[in-house]
């Protein structure tokens, strides 16, 4: 994680602890300081882990505006009886909330993918972010198209075949981009502290209509508009 | 010196190769399978009792794993072949031959084995005929059967769930046979006798408490508008018609549907009392609104059904119900009960030919009969009247100068079953299974002769009036709907049929389709249900949304 | 999907309310009624999940045209697998909403 | 009538002032998913949830109903957008709530990822639309409950008003038990199913606010007595200290049931008397956890 660290805000600024899958301190963009919290090892986020991201978004928001960071890397929840019966989408709940009171409170809120962002933890920690970036080798998916294909008894092939033409349904951080959902997708190449940089320089949530600009998601922003608007 | 008790010297024979490893009776759950091994002897009839309902599942468990060179060449005779083990044991090469009577979730196998020759089927019975052949030539040398409970003497409590323990335990005891029972649990005192311990030779605590499939829990959820379409005409059409009090019902929705319009739809016809009131019937979870509303007098059970229990116990008016508060259920009596002392049965089946006979093979499953072939059959025997009875003899026009009656007999089915599989065929699967299988009978269910009415949700056909072959062969055809077969009718002969009463639809009855909604029925879910029984229904989880 | 749409001789409707009856689900169908430019027919367009009964469907959709007073309407079926049955019953139950009868 | 029964529009028709609903893009629009049609799936005219506004008890609303009995009433690009639509629109018309009738075992596999964007959108929405002072109340009494990201936009809801028969969490029994075994998740045991995600445990833990009998007059009661509330009392805006007292309830929560896989250990610690709870009818159920 040091060196993802490094590369990405440069050596010796950033201080960051990492706590199991979970980690959490600050890091210099540009000039400013931004608050990190995130998780790693494909962390399958349980009710434990949720409140611990929760917990740091509300010191951020206690501590004042400062930008804050998302580093995701989650396989998805955790799948138990236990976290079920606590109500796990409850405390991902929580994290939304918390995280739509850091924006309200003027934080500038991005994500970064580091791995896997997988679908209900996905949703409950780094979706709701202003702008959503992912690291080279990331993947973000629902399910994968042989599960998909067992649930919806639509043959492994077919499926195979459509996700080549359409981004709807297939996992992978292009069709992600193409649906609008991920802004950004970086490369080796790039300069990351710099990309940062710009990425916090302007942000606004148009995935819908970003979605339907790159011919991911072409009904979504006409019919929310058919039935805000008529 | 002629010998007269080759059959009890060999028992005792048997009995001394197990006195190590049994004290007074009882044997060590650990030692089970070596006790098979000691007295089961090569080519034994065996009996593993089992049936739709309750299982002997250990004692299946254990004879499968007994030594395949001593323990061989067995011709087993029971009413199903239900569970994985039974046909491992036929796998396992060390079963000659079979007869029985219902296949079910083994279907598939079976018929595998048959294709291959690695088996061969003497007959499928009912349940009746089979136990009719326990006392005649396919007596068990040895017995496996379940029970909830011994006492320390061997004793046996069967409980709620008898089912055929007593017609199994009597023709095997008598007879110079084994009978080794596997038990739930040992107690020093039980709340009854069901099978005295001089009957029973070994008794062994089973690991797990035997299983019993709820095979009667119809959930009232998933009974469409169609359903309760049927049930109406069923109820006004029929019931009403020929004053229906003594009958049974088969085990589908479209029957449970008529339990549950009992309270609402018939008493609002002003029936109550005068049909539906003596029944040989499982404790149908779905019967407990007409029970509560006073429509039922009397339920006599083949077996129980889970969760049943503490209900049948605490209504000993309408249940068979022993002394120490606990029904019990037996599958000979009620099979008897039902074939001689019910004037209708009504149930549902796969396929219906242009002859209305009907069946519930498919080419790939040896399914088998279990009990209705009894109840779905006229009883030539029956020799008291009643006005049902006569009614239908009458529309017969039965009996050469003498009175006769005839058992309503129906099939209650929808023109397609899911997946547009139609109901109405002109040849039925039977006919080629019988070719795979090598069966001298196509195995059919009920048989065209015996059966009076078909109900679709077109309307009833009443076979009784038609007069000629092809009367019939139109009046089945007028209420097969949109099949290929009801569609190739004659349409000028079916109205005519409609202009004598043959065919009658919903309008015909006074019925207006639009009133046939599931707000009729007298419980919606299981957990109505539970309500209505004030609690006394406990229904098995998987029935559960609460 | 088997797609077809049939134009069936009726009777003109009294009245013509556009209605959504029924719910796409194993085994039961949608039906969409709605008024049309046309006086003494009906129009009835059927998307089927189960293939190779058109026969069957005609047959069911012509009893209906004669039964009911369907002319000026059309009538859109989404079904999953209904049976002739449910399909007959859903039909009725819509088009007493669509023409008034019922509330 | 029973609500769990009904379809959803049914349900809406049960539960508003008689004649008030008026549906925004209607079925006759036929605005149908083209990635079912892509895959040859059937379709509905309505994509599975009607959206539109009606008064109830006389209070303007706007209200969306899944269909659970088509494709689980699951969220698909279409579906999504009609709902997140639905929620702007409050921002506009300023309604005195939203209702989201929710019925659905999450987002759409066959649009998958459309789905689950729609869903991280109607959140956004929905928090967009209680910042403006408008509160959302879920109802939830349906066949498929609330699972996935939809259990997720229950929890952000003012109001959670349940019947027993509902259920409420994030990943369905059935996934549970695949993953990872059926001793972690025995998911044809519906009665552990319930006591692990029904209205009653939910209602104990607080998660639901209202626990009412499954009927449609029962749901709209319990509405219309919560939108009088509202009327009243307005919705004041989430602030850092509310959001820090949740966090310490979720916390305790942990800590009470850091062992927990039964809600019997939910109902022992939250009612007066913890037998028989799933007997109960939900007015004895209120009168035991009233007791506590």
């Amino acid at each position: 994680m040091k060196e993802l660290f490094d590369r990405l805000f440069g050596k010796d600024r950033h201080d960051i602890a990492i706590e199991g899958l979970f980690l959490q301190g600050k890091a210099m963009v540009g000039k400013e300081s931004a608050t990190v919290i995130g998780t790693c090892e494909h962390a399958a986020i349980d009710a434990a882990l949720a409140l611990k991201i929760s917990g740091a978004i509300l010191n951020a928001v206690r501590e004042g505006p400062r930008p804050i960071l998302f580093i995701a890397d989650t396989q998805g929840q955790a799948l138990t009886r236990h976290d079920e019966l606590l109500g796990l989408n409850g405390y991902f709940a929580h994290i939304a909330r918390a995280v739509d009171l850091a924006r309200r409170s003027g934080h500038r809120l991005i994500t970064l993918i580091n791995g896997e962002a997988v679908s209900g933890g996905f949703l409950a920690f780094g979706m709701l972010a202003d702008k959503i970036c992912a690291l080279p080798g990331s993947e973000v998916r629902v399910m994968d198209l042989r599960a998909m294909s067992r649930v919806t008894k639509i043959e492994l092939a077919t499926l195979e075949q459509l996700a080549k033409e359409s981004p709807v349904f297939a996992p992978g951080v292009e069709n992600f981009w193409r649906m609008g959902a991920i802004h950004e997708i970086w490369s080796d190449k790039d300069s990351w502290p710099e990309r940062l940089g710009m990425a916090f320089a302007s942000l606004a949530d148009e995935r819908a209509s970003i979605g339907f600009e790159r011919g991911g998601r072409m009904l979504a922003s006409p019919i929310a508009q058919c039935v805000a608007n008529t | 010196m002629k010998q007269h008790d080759h059959l009890a010297s060999n028992r005792l024979a048997r009995l001394k190769r197990a006195a190590g490893i049994s004290s007074n009776r009882l044997v060590a759950t650990e030692h089970a399978v070596q006790l098979l091994g000691a007295v089961i002897e090569p080519g034994d009839r065996v009996c593993i009792e089992g049936n739709n309902q309750k299982q002997a599942d250990f004692l299946a468990r254990c004879i499968a794993k007994t030594d395949p060179s001593r323990v061989t060449g067995l011709h087993l005779v029971q009413s199903v072949l239900a569970l994985p083990e039974h046909i491992d044991l036929i796998e396992r090469g060390q079963v000659e031959r079979i007869d029985f009577s219902f296949s079910g979730p083994q279907a598939s196998r079976l018929a595998l084995l048959v294709e291959n020759k690695k088996i061969a089927i003497g007959a499928i019975h009912t349940y009746l005929e089979l136990f009719a052949r326990y006392f005649v030539d396919l007596t068990p040398r040895v017995a496996l059967i379940a029970a909830q409970a011994a006492d320390r003497e061997g004793n046996l409590y069967t409980g709620p769930n008898t089912e055929d323990t007593p017609a199994i335990v009597e023709a095997t005891a008598f007879k110079g046979g084994i009978v080794i029972a596997q038990v739930n649990e040992i107690v020093d005192r039980l709340p009854r006798v069901d099978i005295p311990a001089d009957w029973v030779n070994f008794y062994i605590k089973a690991p797990t408490p035997h299983y019993i499939e709820p095979l009667f829990t119809r959930d009232p959820a998933l009974i469409t508008e169609i359903q309760v379409l049927m049930g109406m005409i069923a109820i006004k059409g029929l019931y009403a018609e020929y004053g229906i009090t003594r009958l049974n019902h088969g085990i589908g929705f479209d029957t449970a549907a008529i339990e549950l319009l009992l309270p609402t739809y018939a008493a609002d016809l002003g029936l109550k009392g005068k049909i539906c009131t003596h029944w040989a019937l499982n404790p149908h979870p779905t019967l407990i609104p007409a029970i509560e509303s006073g429509f039922v007098k009397s339920v006599h059970c083949f077996g129980s059904e889970v969760g049943m229990e503490r209900y049948t116990s605490a209504r000993p008016d309408i249940f068979f119900v022993g002394a120490d508060g606990s029904m019990r259920s037996n599958r000979a009596f009620s099979q008897a009960a039902g074939h001689y002392a019910c004037d209708l049965f009504i149930g549902s089946t796969l396929q219906i030919d242009s002859h209305g006979n009907s069946s519930t093979a498919t080419l790939d499953r040896i399914a088998g009969f279990g009990g209705a072939p009894n109840m779905g059959a006229d009883a030539r025997g029956r020799r008291h009247a009643s006005p049902a009875w006569l009614r239908a003899g009458r529309e017969a026009q039965l009996g050469a100068g003498i009175p006769r009656g005839k058992k309503l007999v129906v099939q209650i089915v929808e023109t397609f079953r899911e997946h547009m599989q139609p109901t109405f065929v002109e040849h039925l699967d039977a006919w080629e299974l019988a070719k795979t299988a090598d069966m001298e009978l196509p195995p059919v269910m009920i048989y065209g002769d015996d059966l009076t009415h078909i109900i679709t949700e077109e309307g009833i056909a009443n076979l009784l009036l038609c007069r000629t072959q092809e009367e019939r062969e139109q009046a089945i055809r007028g209420v097969a709907g949109y099949t290929p077969f009801g569609m190739s009718r004659d349409a000028r002969m079916v109205e005519n049929l409609r202009d004598r009463g043959i065919i009658r639809r919903a309008e015909d009855l006074g019925i207006r389709k639009r009133d046939a909604t599931r707000d009729l029925l007298a419980a919606r879910n299981i957990k109505d249900l539970v309500r209505i029984s004030g609690g006394l229904y406990d229904p098995p989880a998987q029935f559960r949304n609460w | 999907m088997e797609k077809f749409t049939l134009t069936l001789k009726s009777v003109p409707a009294k009245s013509r309310r556009t209605t959504l009856c029924g719910v796409v689900s194993s085994g039961n169908l949608e039906v969409l009624v709605e008024p049309i430019g046309m006086e003494d027919a009906c129009e009835i367009e059927v998307s089927t999940s189960a293939h190779g009964f058109r026969d069957i469907w005609e047959a069911v959709l012509n009893d209906f045209a004669k039964e009911h007073e369907s002319g000026g309407l059309r009538l859109s079926i989404n079904d999953a697998g209904a049976t002739p049955a449910v399909v007959s019953l859903r039909l009725s139950q819509a088009f007493e909403i669509a023409s008034g009868d019922a509330p | 009538m029973s609500y769990f029964e009904a379809s959803a529009r049914t349900r809406i028709r049960g539960l508003v002032d008689a004649g008030t609903f008026e549906e925004f893009c209607p079925p006759e629009m036929r605005q149908t998913s083209p990635h079912l049609a892509r895959l040859n799936a059937p379709l509905s005219f309505d994509d599975g949830v009607a959206v539109g506004r009606a008064r109830l008890s006389g209070h303007a609303i706007l209200i969306a109903a899944q269909e659970g009995r088509f494709n689980g009433g699951s969220v698909g690009e279409v579906h999504g957008a009609k709902i997140r639509g639905l929620l702007d629109r409050a921002l506009a018309e300023r309604p005195s709530a939203v209702l989201l009738l929710i019925d659905s075992g999450g987002v759409r596999l066959h649009e998958a990822n459309a789905g689950l964007i729609a869903i991280s959108e109607i959140m956004r929405a929905l928090l967009s639309v209680q910042a403006a002072g408008i509160p959302v109340f879920a109802l939830v009494g349906g066949s498929c409950g609330a699972f996935g990201g939809m259990g997720i936009v229950t929890r952000l809801c003012n109001e959670v008003i349940m019947s027993e028969q509902g259920r409420l969490s994030l990943s369905g029994p059935e996934v549970i038990e695949t993953v990872k075994g059926v001793e972690e998740f025995d998911s044809r045991d519906r009665a552990l199913v319930w006591r692990v995600t029904g209205g009653k445990l939910r209602r104990a833990q607080g998660d639901a606010t209202r626990l009412v009998e499954d009927s449609i007059p029962a749901f709209r009661n319990a509405a219309a007595e919560l939108m009088e509330r509202y009327r009243v009392h307005s919705l004041p805006e989430k602030s850092l200290t509310d959001l820090l007292a949740d966090q310490e309830r979720l916390a305790c929560r942990n800590m009470q049931f850091s062992n927990a896989r039964d809600g019997q250990e939910v109902w022992d610690a939250t009612l007066s008397d913890s037998t028989h709870v799933p007997e109960l009818s939900s007015e004895e159920f209120n009168q035991r956890l009233l007791e506590r």
